[in-house]
């Protein structure tokens, strides 16, 4: 199904959305973009111009996530939010990270409910990015700047309108009292995705990459890779595909919780004992890499990276995801 | 504010400062609920995080009590808690944490109920700052 | 600076080569043209690769603790960089034998997120800067869509505006002219500014931008000062900060964070610089400072041996007891 | 599952480690868990307020309705078991990972090495060996168990009826000779080399502390043991058990759920992580 939404109904389409559902979009506060929940209508209220910062992926798995509380000897379920969302402005390289996550939450053995419910709940509405950004490798992880895996509805921006395409059931009932979009405009929107993809560089090729970081496990290449790294969890928090966690009671609140966590912290990997199978950082940020580029593949099929720059971007370091990849691949 | 509010007050005390038994005993065995006494082996063992945990679990004040300076059983662990504390509540007071939330009483050898006056003038100042607010974000921990 | 690179170049190819050091600290071109990377030279031959520009952002002193004592390190410092390798001397995490400081002054800090928004690029504007060269007063970006010319007053870090110590300190050799100290805005302007806020505005002011800390704990990885083997946040015995994102924890996280820093504070701003979120977080650690000052006349990494304030304490300090 | 503590008992001198024995709140968990439960295997044991954490069971099915766990005092929250009284309640999940598959390897002789406390999972599978109904359908049964010093061996009891009976051949070493022990002494590879169990139609189960596996994997080689002959269980810090949480694997592997039994062949195939 293909649609029209002009931009100038974009406002009221929005408002209408949020009769029945809560709208997410890109907001800016001071110079951070996020989802926030709109309260208010108009186009004022978020921004298109740039993605979040902070990743999507917290709004299926929160930062923190209460699983449990405990009272008296009993123990209660948390009450989640599962009204009905609707997440609009999300790019498609988020959009893809949660279809990859849902291999993880909900595609295996043990279902996880806390993700899958908020999944069923949400429709997510991608704009495709015309422009993609200098940090942008989407197309090198065997994706692109329209791929609309992940999304419900992909939006294209030709100048006056965006052409609104829906790829499930949810996308179509969203879209359904949209105008239908004309073959120029189905031909326009074509052509911008076209263009999109192929002005985006391409840092690498994927071909072997698994087979040349198991060829590297040994290799000094990590000690190199890693002397600038800090450490810090900056690359994996922003990324919409890292979704470890750690669980934490937390007492005083009479609550189990589950916290984002990130292999790049020490105490990570600690065993009670002392021992740390990963005692360096050297081995931390194997782990980082070798889990995205060789062990997602394993389990999923499919790099565990959407390309969407983050940890390029924010790195204090400068340690660059692409580079750390293409050197592998001279190295190895 | 009614007026059956009473203000919740922590006391970290030095094992050391009082020098009296029975105002120990008192301390011990008679405070009143709202007011919750931690001994310590020395002021110097309170660490900042002491105070923010109490600050921030919603107690409106707290008084720490050690010895004068020249008497401090480990020679300066008082000091070394005055430089540090004082400090700590100068950045909490940057915060907008009312600075008299947090006292020090240094007590001296023969200053017998001092700490009960204390005590008594650090209530009256907590109910005119009244019931603490800024900071205060943490589940207290149910005693 | 091309010329002050070219020193920096020489002065570490001859330590590598006449085995004065093992490893030379400096800067390296990073992927980006904004973000230059730290780099570490162990072999005289590849310091070509070694660079210097304004964009340099990371305090080069916070690698100092993450390496063995027994390395023989030469390391490019600026004023901040020089005043926390002090510290950290003092605090005996190496040896000042085993360093070499190769000292330079610092023109300020140019701050990547500001000279992209002061151009309109950055993510929105989407223009990939290509390269960047600083002429006088004047930042250069070029990008496919042409040249920015911005101030380089405009687009410097806040820290280094307040900048007291641009010139290093304690170097073993010092390279080019000395910046002078003149700093460009009042030392304590963020202090004073916040004091004159009322209490209420005051929290208000730091629940708000503590809103949107997401613990990853950039500012305290890049920090030189934060090399606890075990730092105070992940204890679980007691929990000293909650563990969720919540005000609770990312305050005291805040809190403390800086607090451990009493003293010890170059006021460097790689915290602020490293934060994903752009949380400011320096008031904090100025105010301290400025305490600091005031009570004890103790300023960081300014003299040599000086003892630190919260190692020291006088019967003096009786008259300070007022309670 | 809603467990209670059963029965408590200090297992080391040193008092660091302690046995406790759960029993089910609910009958259909009983059933349920035993239908399932394999020797090998673990549990994520919770209690509210400290945490929860995985222990390898120390029981075999056949022993009785409880689940046995052997538990050192460590952190916050093995701190808080050893606190605990019979009638205490504690939560259980499992069992979970994977098993030594000795169901695949009727007719072998089995050689079962252990060092320490990672004693407890061999325990259980040696148990479920001695079961009357199922002893026969294996050959010779051979246990190597060290320990630093004599009191730090688990289970004494149990072990003392080994050493009488004839379907058992247990070996205990300590590290360093002392007048009190006449038993082996020596590290756990060094007494296994010594001893040096016949490898033709045998398998070997091997679990201890990293370095006791390092060490003792090579001797089994030299032996003749091959790799797909020789299981280990592999120990991570663990928190969700189900493969979500990240942080136990090795290469694609997840500990908690591809593990902890992994058979020697199967490491070799991942990246040399442990």
């Amino acid at each position: 199904m293909i649609k029209i939404l002009p931009k100038a109904d974009l406002a009221t389409t929005i408002d209408q959305w949020r009769v029945e559902a809560t709208v997410y979009a890109p907001v800016r506060q001071e110079e951070v973009v996020g989802f926030q929940p709109l309260t208010g209508s108009g186009n004022g209220c978020f921004t298109l111009d740039a993605n979040s910062r902070y990743p999507p992926k917290s709004l299926f798995l929160p930062q923190s996530e209460a699983l449990f509380r405990v009272a008296g000897s009993d123990l209660e379920p948390v009450e989640g939010d599962l009204s009905e969302r609707i997440v609009f402005g999300i790019r498609p390289c988020d959009a893809r990270a949660c279809q990859l996550l849902d291999g993880v939450f909900a595609g295996t053995e043990y279902t996880d409910p806390y993700w899958s419910e908020k999944r069923r709940h949400t429709t997510l509405v991608a704009l495709g990015c015309t422009d993609p950004c200098e940090t942008c490798f989407c197309t090198a992880v065997g994706s692109g700047p329209f791929d609309s895996r992940g999304a419900d509805v992909m939006l294209t921006d030709i100048g006056e309108v965006y052409v609104a395409q829906a790829d499930t059931a949810q996308g179509e009932a969203l879209l359904s009292r949209l105008q239908d979009a004309s073959q120029e405009q189905i031909d326009a929107s074509s052509q911008a995705q076209a263009e999109a993809r192929a002005a985006m560089a391409r840092p690498f090729e994927l071909d072997g990459i698994r087979e040349t970081l198991y060829g590297l496990f040994d290799d000094e290449f990590w000690y190199d890779v890693q002397q600038p790294c800090l450490g810090c969890g900056v690359c994996t928090f922003l990324c919409p595909t890292c979704h470890c966690f750690d669980i934490v009671d937390e007492a005083q609140r009479g609550e189990r919780v589950r916290n984002w966590d990130t292999c790049m912290f020490q105490i990570y990997s600690q065993e009670a004992s002392g021992h740390n199978p990963r005692p360096t950082n050297v081995e931390r940020t194997r782990q980082r890499i070798m889990h995205k580029y060789a062990y997602f593949g394993e389990l999923y099929d499919e790099v565990g990276c959407t390309g969407c720059g983050r940890c390029v971007r924010y790195c204090p370091a400068g340690i660059d995801m692409r580079q750390i990849i293409r050197s592998s691949q001279s190295r190895g | 504010m009614t007026d059956a509010w009473t203000p919740r007050i922590v006391v970290f005390q030095c094992q050391f400062a009082l020098f009296s038994a029975a105002e120990q005993e008192w301390m011990d065995t008679q405070l009143p609920p709202h007011i919750k006494l931690i001994k310590v082996p020395c002021s110097g063992r309170i660490s900042p995080m002491f105070l923010l945990n109490a600050i921030q679990g919603g107690v409106d004040g707290v008084l720490i009590n050690g010895c004068v300076p020249g008497k401090c059983h480990f020679k300066e662990g008082n000091l070394a808690a005055h430089r540090r504390l004082d400090e700590f509540r100068r950045l909490l007071t940057y915060l907008g944490m009312e600075q008299d939330r947090v006292r020090f009483a240094w007590i001296d050898v023969g200053e017998r109920g001092r700490i009960r006056r204390e005590l008594a003038g650090f209530e009256a100042t907590l109910r005119e700052l009244g019931e603490s607010r800024r900071l205060v974000t943490r589940v207290p921990l149910a005693v | 600076m091309d010329e002050l690179a070219q020193a920096i170049r020489a002065e570490a190819a001859r330590l590598l080569a006449e085995d004065v050091v093992d490893v030379v600290i400096g800067f390296q071109a990073g992927s980006l043209a904004l973000r230059p990377q730290p780099a570490f030279f162990t072999d005289a031959s590849g310091v070509d690769t070694l660079i210097y520009n304004g964009f340099c952002q990371n305090n080069l002193a916070t690698y100092l603790a993450r390496r063995s004592r027994e390395e023989r390190v030469g390391i490019v410092c600026r004023g901040c960089e020089s005043r926390a390798i002090r510290v950290l001397v003092s605090e005996h995490r190496h040896d000042r034998e085993g360093l070499y400081l190769i000292g330079i002054p610092c023109e300020g800090i140019i701050d990547w997120r500001k000279a992209e928004r002061e151009a309109g690029l950055g993510p929105g504007g989407f223009a990939e800067v290509l390269s960047v060269s600083e002429q006088g007063d004047e930042v250069l970006l070029s990008t496919r869509r042409g040249e920015y010319r911005l101030q380089r007053e405009r687009v410097l870090h806040d820290s280094c505006k307040r900048c007291a110590y641009p010139d290093p300190v304690g170097t073993d050799i010092t390279l080019g002219e000395p910046a002078g100290a003149d700093a460009r805005e009042p030392r304590w302007g963020l202090v004073d500014a916040f004091e004159a806020l009322s209490p209420e505005e005051r929290y208000q002011s730091f629940v708000q931008e503590a809103e949107r800390c997401i613990r990853c704990y950039a500012c305290r990885e890049a920090c030189p000062m934060c090399y606890c083997t075990e730092c105070f946040v992940d204890y679980t015995t007691p929990r000293w900060a909650e563990s969720m994102i919540t005000p609770s924890g990312t305050h005291a996280w805040h809190i403390i964070r800086a607090f451990h820093q009493t003293g010890r504070c170059a006021s460097c701003g790689a915290c602020e610089r490293a934060c994903p979120m752009d949380i400011k977080m320096t008031y904090l650690t100025d105010k301290l400072d400025r305490d600091m000052l005031e009570q004890y006349d103790y300023e960081v990494g300014a003299a040599e041996g000086a003892p630190p304030p919260f190692a020291t304490f006088t019967l003096d300090d009786q008259d300070q007891f007022v309670r | 599952m809603p467990m209670y503590i059963a029965r408590t008992a200090v297992e080391t001198e040193d008092h660091s480690l302690r046995s406790v024995e759960l029993a089910f709140q609910h009958d259909s968990d009983r059933e349920r868990f035993f239908s399932g439960y394999r020797p090998g295997q673990f549990c994520q044991l919770s209690i509210f307020g400290k945490g929860e954490a995985s222990f390898g069971v120390a029981s075999a099915a056949w022993e009785g309705s409880f689940v046995r766990f052997t538990i050192n005092k460590i952190g916050v929250f093995t701190k808080a078991i050893h606190g605990m009284q019979p009638g205490d309640p504690i939560g259980m999940r499992g069992a979970l990972g994977t098993w030594y598959p000795v169901e695949e390897w009727k007719g072998a002789d089995i050689v079962v090495i252990g060092g320490g406390y990672a004693f407890t999972t061999l325990y259980a599978l040696t148990k479920h060996l001695l079961d009357p109904k199922l002893r026969q359908e294996y050959g010779d049964l051979t246990v190597i168990y060290g320990a630093r010093e004599p009191g730090l061996f688990l289970y004494k009891p149990e072990m003392k009826m080994w050493s009488r009976r004839d379907d058992v051949t247990l070996f205990q070493t300590i590290d360093t000779p002392r007048e009190d022990w006449d038993g082996l002494t020596g590290y756990v590879p060094t007494v296994t080399k010594e001893l040096a169990p016949r490898a033709d139609n045998a398998v070997a189960f091997v679990c201890g502390p990293p370095v006791m596996i390092k060490f003792t994997l090579p001797v089994l080689n030299e032996l003749g043991f091959p790799p797909d002959r020789i299981y280990t269980s592999l120990e991570r810090r663990m928190k969700c058990g189900i493969g979500k949480c990240g942080r136990c694997n090795i290469g694609p592997k997840y500990v908690c759920k591809d593990g902890p039994v992994f058979s020697l062949a199967a490491l070799g195939e991942l990246p040399a992580e442990f």
